[in-house]
């Protein structure tokens, strides 16, 4: 049984009474609540102030570049499918620099998982607008407020037949932690947007204002009935669902490796007679 | 009459089958122990346009194209137009009495429709061509049923028959054609072009993952890999992007397969962020840049050596790198296989730069000995470092022990919190998590900078080829080798004073390895496919020899050794 | 006592409130006529952590940071640890004694709390060093009162009263501070640091579009702009990356919006194939390529000069390029100006290569002359080439005459179809269209390249300081420049032979500029911000002098004049 | 009056049979029915051979990178709104290499249309597959098929609320142009994504397999109304719609900075009197 310890107490580089630390622990604790060992867990990361949260765990990690974390998921991922791979970062990261590698990750379906933590912002780079943020959101590099209308994740997700799509927020941990366990035991793509407070550079989207709007889903809601999801999924303003909109089952990445299931890549070097082989249609 | 070698030109637009035509041929002529270096050239369009396949045939080694013209067979008039005026003397052109009218003694206009189906044309034509350089037509149509029975199944026989019917009628027309010298190569050599040998070096060398976006004149080398990577048990996946193709093989590299990406300039430049990041994470990857004329779009299909530059220095940050430059097919594959180990072992980006001319260039190689291989794995050198393993750790020679996420030492499945493995791509301490110390920094640049030492024991040397302290020395990268080593010959035969000195890795160089025979020479020339005079530039800043006169070239074509000979 | 100048380093954490108490310093010193050279470092965290702000004062002209500690304020107890070995002599620590406990005969232990509000202790301590470095409390108290009244309208009395009573408290302390010498520098300066000089000075040249990514340290040209824009009638976008920032600028540069773009070493990896595309596609773009330390995220907020290599030779394929590298300040608002001026004149890509030091870095600048001024008006300049237009006429100088779409010249509205703008990223004729005619693409690659000689003619040459043929010469580029200067003033004083070269433009390379300069030195001596000696192996490159002995830093600080002496 | 000549006739680089050249009609066609002078508008594309389609039109032109189409507008549009800017790009183009500047044209709605070719196939570089191409296609590079979920662009435009989405098939000129031509006439981002048979490479996806499943939407479709429009965007398989699948009167972005209405940025340079009063904020 692996217990909270093991996945060690960090101090972090994040404000006071930022939404991270709640994330962090509603992550560790489903972590141990999945039972899985440290060293068989993989995060990959990118740069922001959510992107440092794999820091604060002792696991296996690749914290790489803004922006590029799920595409170096997938590649670890492919190369080894024993991994439980789970991609953090945030939003600006994933929907940002980032965008094109969300549309295609929710395309192939691996087996993985992603955790944006949005705070509608850019955090480590001092508070510009990111694409979460809404229409009006005013910066010292939006002046005038923000433009364009905000993206948001958890419909597009839906939209493109995702295959775990879920919403968390900071201020409800536990919630969040089971939320994050289901999306680590589902087997395909799964999304955890995490609604966090930037207490330095969201002064609009503050605890507060989630904490109002924020409420679970009904236990009737049927996350498996795509047209319910996606009118779910729309919803954004007064009120904000949180938990499971949607899921499927679609078939996974990876499954169409057969060889895969054969274990690590790097346990299986290339074998010379094979190769021999292979020259044969070059004669 | 017997010529030492033969250059055939098939000729025509695109979509005409020119390919399939060229390419029986091509492996016909090397089952029977020519060698050959085909030259490719097409346009950036899937139909129509002028594009042409040379074949410089000869039962001696041969490494240049040529401008010479012996046969032409035009699929279209305009091939005619074209290459009339650059017949040789003994040159003949065939053409199908249907497609042109034009009348001249060395054009023959041969009857196609009557002699076989038209459907099957172009292997009448190619039975005609195999007759013409008398070539055995059993050899012809083996190599042709072979293909047709993989790739349009039912087609053989009308394909056989249509051959035959262009190889007998020959055998009574009236040309006097040079025949091929009879060849003595042993058989069981290998019809490979360029991206072929590296799709080939890549899996011999133990890739486990290759990730792509499409980018001529790169795709083939995709291509190629994706044609057996189900049976080689290895991961290929067409990427959305570049930059996703590129940190896929980071993050597959991170966990244990050895990567590589293949692409072009452009496509380059989007994974250059990505080149500095497995710099500075060291994780090993083998990037191919199969180089194509730029700026920008430029001319994408066609050949060019100027991104030398961009490639030795892409990346922002200082960190160890090595270029590999193949001159031949060959080549291709041994510094393939030779990139794989560097990277592996010297945890870090390792780059094969090519061009378009040798992607695309056929050639007759030898079997390889794979008695000699031994494919990486990476199992066998995984070692935990320290206890709790370190991903960095500071050793005398740069290179830190590797394990991968979720094993241990030799790939054992890992059982403890002590065989985590984490990569940073900030500034980072041994454990690989970020720091803010300015003296950590510093010994982590050192190390890194260390793996230079290592690097350079590694180099492939150039290769020297002529006399020593030679009149003129001729120095070559990559594709260029070939045309500068036959046009050293021909001088050479013409009683100069000439060699040649041959970079098949630009980077890192080694003064000492050259510097005295670039002195020893009284006249220094670089061919260069470029405007610039890149590596010329390089040997300068890397030695203080200034290299003052470089044969340029950049109209897309390749370098010849005419091209040289008409320079110097 | 009197000191020529003094180091005033404000410490503590992130988020404390250093940066206002700095600045409001800064600005009123300035003020009151004082040179300055602010060095900012932090860490890549919003609170937390140690960040510094350095001041160093004088009223003669000082142009590089130090490492001398005369006060330190404190704002956590972190800091008095860090800094007390530093302390000289006559120096002093300020600290609020609620924060410390250090009892030491440097220390003042300031009683913040009962002199006033403990929510303005910052402006408490602001006026205890206003009061020790003997400014007028009026005038500091003016800078006080207008950044509260615009930052925080209504805390404006509260900040003003506490500092008033730190001003009065060191009246009274027992403490031997050395004064100022009195400043005679005429009023009317500014306060101004790296970025906001670039953006002042892209504004004065005439920018009308501009569009960013978020990246340290380049993010406050972006902040600096979109202060202004409204104003300005300047566009300014944040792109959802980094290739869409650069190609909107390219699209609005095409349209004749003079554009720019800002961003550090990984943000411009992702900018390189659209360099290369403004290069193919002669379109003008300034690109700001704000240093920090790689490889990869290395030490995002820390200083490096790392990247000249790369900047110089990025985007695959061969095109004219310029690269302007501001030594200071004032340096950076002239080059941003000639920066636009030469893109715009030469239809290419141009940079400006600075670092974080720079950056951020405050200085007291001279009222530029306006009058001089004349902003770029891309319609006056435009004219249609032919008729029908052609985007890539060939000219002798390489420049073909613009016009943008919709207009024709002198951007009246266009009214025929013959006043049509098509560029083209392929190699292309004359007319825009992309072609795969090979002669026509040997002219456009000679048509860009001429464009060099234009540039070389615009060439900023390098600055030479001090006596000819000197024992030791020293070379910098960028920022470098200060710390050389004033290393060399040291060693002059010291009776040596010394003189340095200041290269203010990296590319294109003038060697008849500067080549006998290095010749007629015993010593020379490259100072560069990174561990390669990138410019030395440049010059070298590019005139074969060989600079043996090269002065690297690399641990993300700038380079102090202390930095060099050590190791001279 | 424009007439249909003063767009030029010129020879193209396509295949016999492709379907580019229908679409090139249409939109040549629309463009002379919208009485668009060829000198006031600009065409801009990126790599492919969708993306030579502008070459083969007398029109302002900037044909830039594979992918970047829409960055290259959004400066060229901000910087002379008097401009007609259409985008004409393939799939691999807009939906693949070019997916995240898709999500942000979409998000920020500027008055510019996007036509796409959509031959679910990359063309120009000789058959592999693109982000539309159906799960099993079988490519050259792809031998075992294709194991991605396709992109349904028309279904994901509506779920972020783009202001214009539309269908059209090369196979239906006529429909198509009129469709280009709403596209252009409407306020806002428009998409116009093109059934396009590639006659080399698509041997799936050909003219009878498009023309038998499209049909044009009923007269009584409402294409305000988003749900309905969501339900209209998701048919794909044995029937595709074509026609306006949704619309709306979105802000448009260009809107946001009042001083564009004065004319191209390139008419106003900058102030020298104005720039003197910047200088006053920094003494
Ligand atoms: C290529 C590149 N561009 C820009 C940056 C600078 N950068 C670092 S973090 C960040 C924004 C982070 O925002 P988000 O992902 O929302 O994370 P947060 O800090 O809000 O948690 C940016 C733009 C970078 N590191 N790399
Ligand atoms: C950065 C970059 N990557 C790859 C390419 C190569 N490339 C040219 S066209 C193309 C695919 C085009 O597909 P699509 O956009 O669907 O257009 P189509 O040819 O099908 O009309 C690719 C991958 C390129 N030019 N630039
Ligand atoms: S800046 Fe915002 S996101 Fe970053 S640590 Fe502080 S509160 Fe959290
Ligand atoms: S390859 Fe396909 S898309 Fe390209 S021109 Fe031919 S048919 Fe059309
Ligand atoms: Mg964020
Ligand atoms: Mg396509």
């Amino acid at each position: 049984m692996v217990n909270i310890a093991e996945y060690g107490d960090y101090e972090t580089a994040w404000c006071p009474g930022c939404g991270n630390h709640s994330i962090l622990l509603a992550l560790k604790n489903a972590l141990v609540a999945t039972g899985l060992e440290p060293y068989n867990v993989l995060f990959i990361s990118g740069i922001g102030q959510a992107a440092k949260a794999p820091h604060y765990l002792n696991s296996n990690l690749f914290n790489g570049l803004h922006g590029r974390s799920l595409p170096v998921a997938t590649g670890a991922k492919l190369s080894n499918t024993e991994l439980t791979v789970i991609v953090e970062s945030g939003d600006g990261c994933n929907y940002g620099e980032g965008g094109n590698h969300f549309l295609a990750a929710i395309r192939r379906n691996l087996n993985i998982t992603l955790i944006v933590h949005d705070n509608q912002v850019y955090g480590l780079t001092k508070g510009q607008a990111s694409p979460t943020s809404e229409q009006g959101f005013v910066t010292k590099n939006q002046p005038e407020g923000v433009f364009s209308q905000p993206f948001n994740p958890v419909e597009i997700a839906v939209a493109m037949n995702a295959s775990f799509v879920a919403r968390g927020f900071s201020g409800k941990p536990d919630h969040l932690s089971t939320l994050i366990q289901s999306a680590i035991q589902h087997r395909g793509f799964s999304l955890v947007d995490v609604l966090q407070p930037c207490v330095s550079f969201n002064k609009v989207n503050t605890f507060g204002w989630y904490n109002q709007r924020c409420y679970i889903i009904e236990d009737d809601y049927d996350s498996t009935n795509r047209d319910m999801a996606l009118r779910k999924a729309s919803e954004w303003g007064d009120r904000i669902p949180l938990g499971i909109i949607y899921q499927n089952r679609r078939s996974v990445f990876e499954d169409r490796f057969p060889f895969l299931g054969n274990g690590p890549l790097a346990k299986s070097p290339v074998e010379v007679d094979r190769v021999s082989q292979l020259f044969d249609c070059y004669r | 009459m017997e010529k030492l070698d033969l250059n055939v030109v098939i000729a025509g637009e695109a979509g005409q089958g020119l390919v399939t035509l060229s390419q029986i041929l091509t492996k016909t002529l090397v089952r029977a122990g020519y060698y050959i270096v085909v030259t490719q050239s097409y346009q950036s369009r899937i139909r129509g346009g002028h594009n042409s396949y040379a074949l410089r045939i000869s039962h001696r080694e041969v490494v240049a194209p040529t401008e010479a013209l012996d046969l032409l067979v035009a699929l279209d008039q305009n091939s005619i137009n074209l290459y009339l005026p650059e017949l040789s003397d003994h040159g003949f052109i065939l053409v199908d009495e249907k497609v042109s009218s034009t009348v001249h003694s060395r054009v023959i206009r041969a009857p196609l429709a009557d002699l076989a189906d038209d459907k099957f044309s172009n292997s009448t034509a190619l039975g005609m061509v195999a007759s013409l350089l008398g070539l055995h037509k059993d050899s012809v149509t083996r190599t042709l049923r072979e293909f047709f029975d993989k790739h349009a199944p039912g087609t053989s026989d009308h394909n056989a028959e249509s051959l035959a019917a262009g190889y007998d009628w020959i055998l009574n027309y009236p040309v006097k054609f040079p025949k091929l010298h009879p060849s003595t190569l042993p058989e069981g050599r290998l019809t490979l072009n360029g991206n072929e040998a590296i799709a080939l070096g890549s899996i011999s060398a133990g890739m486990k993952f290759f990730a792509f976006y499409p980018m001529t004149p790169a795709t083939s080398i995709a291509t190629t890999l994706a044609g057996h990577a189900a049976q080689m048990e290895f991961v290929i996946e067409q990427a959305e992007d570049e930059i996703s193709a590129v940190n896929m093989a980071v993050g597959a590299s991170f966990t244990g397969a050895p990567a590589m990406v293949a692409t072009s300039g452009g496509g380059f430049a989007l994974m250059t962020e990505t080149v500095s990041l497995a710099g500075m994470t060291e994780t090993p990857v083998v990037i191919v840049v199969a180089q194509r004329p730029g700026p920008s779009t430029g001319l994408p299909t066609r050949t060019e050596q100027s991104d030398l530059e961009f490639v030795l220095h892409s990346g922002h940050g200082e960190f160890p790198r090595a270029i590999f430059t193949p001159g031949d097919v060959e080549q291709c594959f041994h510094l393939t296989i030779k990139a794989f180990q560097v990277a592996q072992k010297y945890n870090t980006p390792v780059f094969l730069l090519t061009d378009q001319f040798l992607a695309d260039s056929y050639r007759s190689v030898g079997p390889f000995d794979l008695g000699q291989l031994s494919p990486l794995n990476p199992c066998l050198d995984s070692c935990v470092s320290a206890n709790p393993h370190l991903t960095y750790l500071l050793t005398e020679s740069g290179i830190s022990p590797r394990i991968f996420p979720g094993m241990a030492s030799q790939c054992v499945r890992a059982s403890s919190s002590s065989e985590l493995v984490i990569a940073d791509s900030d500034e980072h301490t041994q454990d690989g998590h970020l720091t803010e110390d300015l003296s950590v920094r510093i010994s982590m640049v050192e190390k890194r900078l260390r793996k230079i030492d290592g690097l350079k024991s590694e180099v492939v040397g150039p290769e020297f080829i002529g006399t020593a302290g030679p009149e003129t020395l001729f120095v070559s990268w990559g594709s260029s080798r070939g045309s500068v080593i036959e046009a050293a010959d021909i001088l050479a035969g013409r009683g100069r004073s000439v060699a040649t000195l041959n970079f098949l890795q630009v980077w890192p160089l080694i003064p000492e390895n050259f510097v005295s025979i670039l002195e020893a020479a009284k006249d220094v020339v670089a061919v260069e496919g470029n405007a610039t005079g890149q590596f010329a530039r390089l040997i300068r800043r890397e030695t203080g020899f200034h290299i003052k006169k470089v044969i340029h070239r950049f109209d897309g074509l390749p370098i010849t050794p005419k091209y040289i000979l008409d320079r110097i």
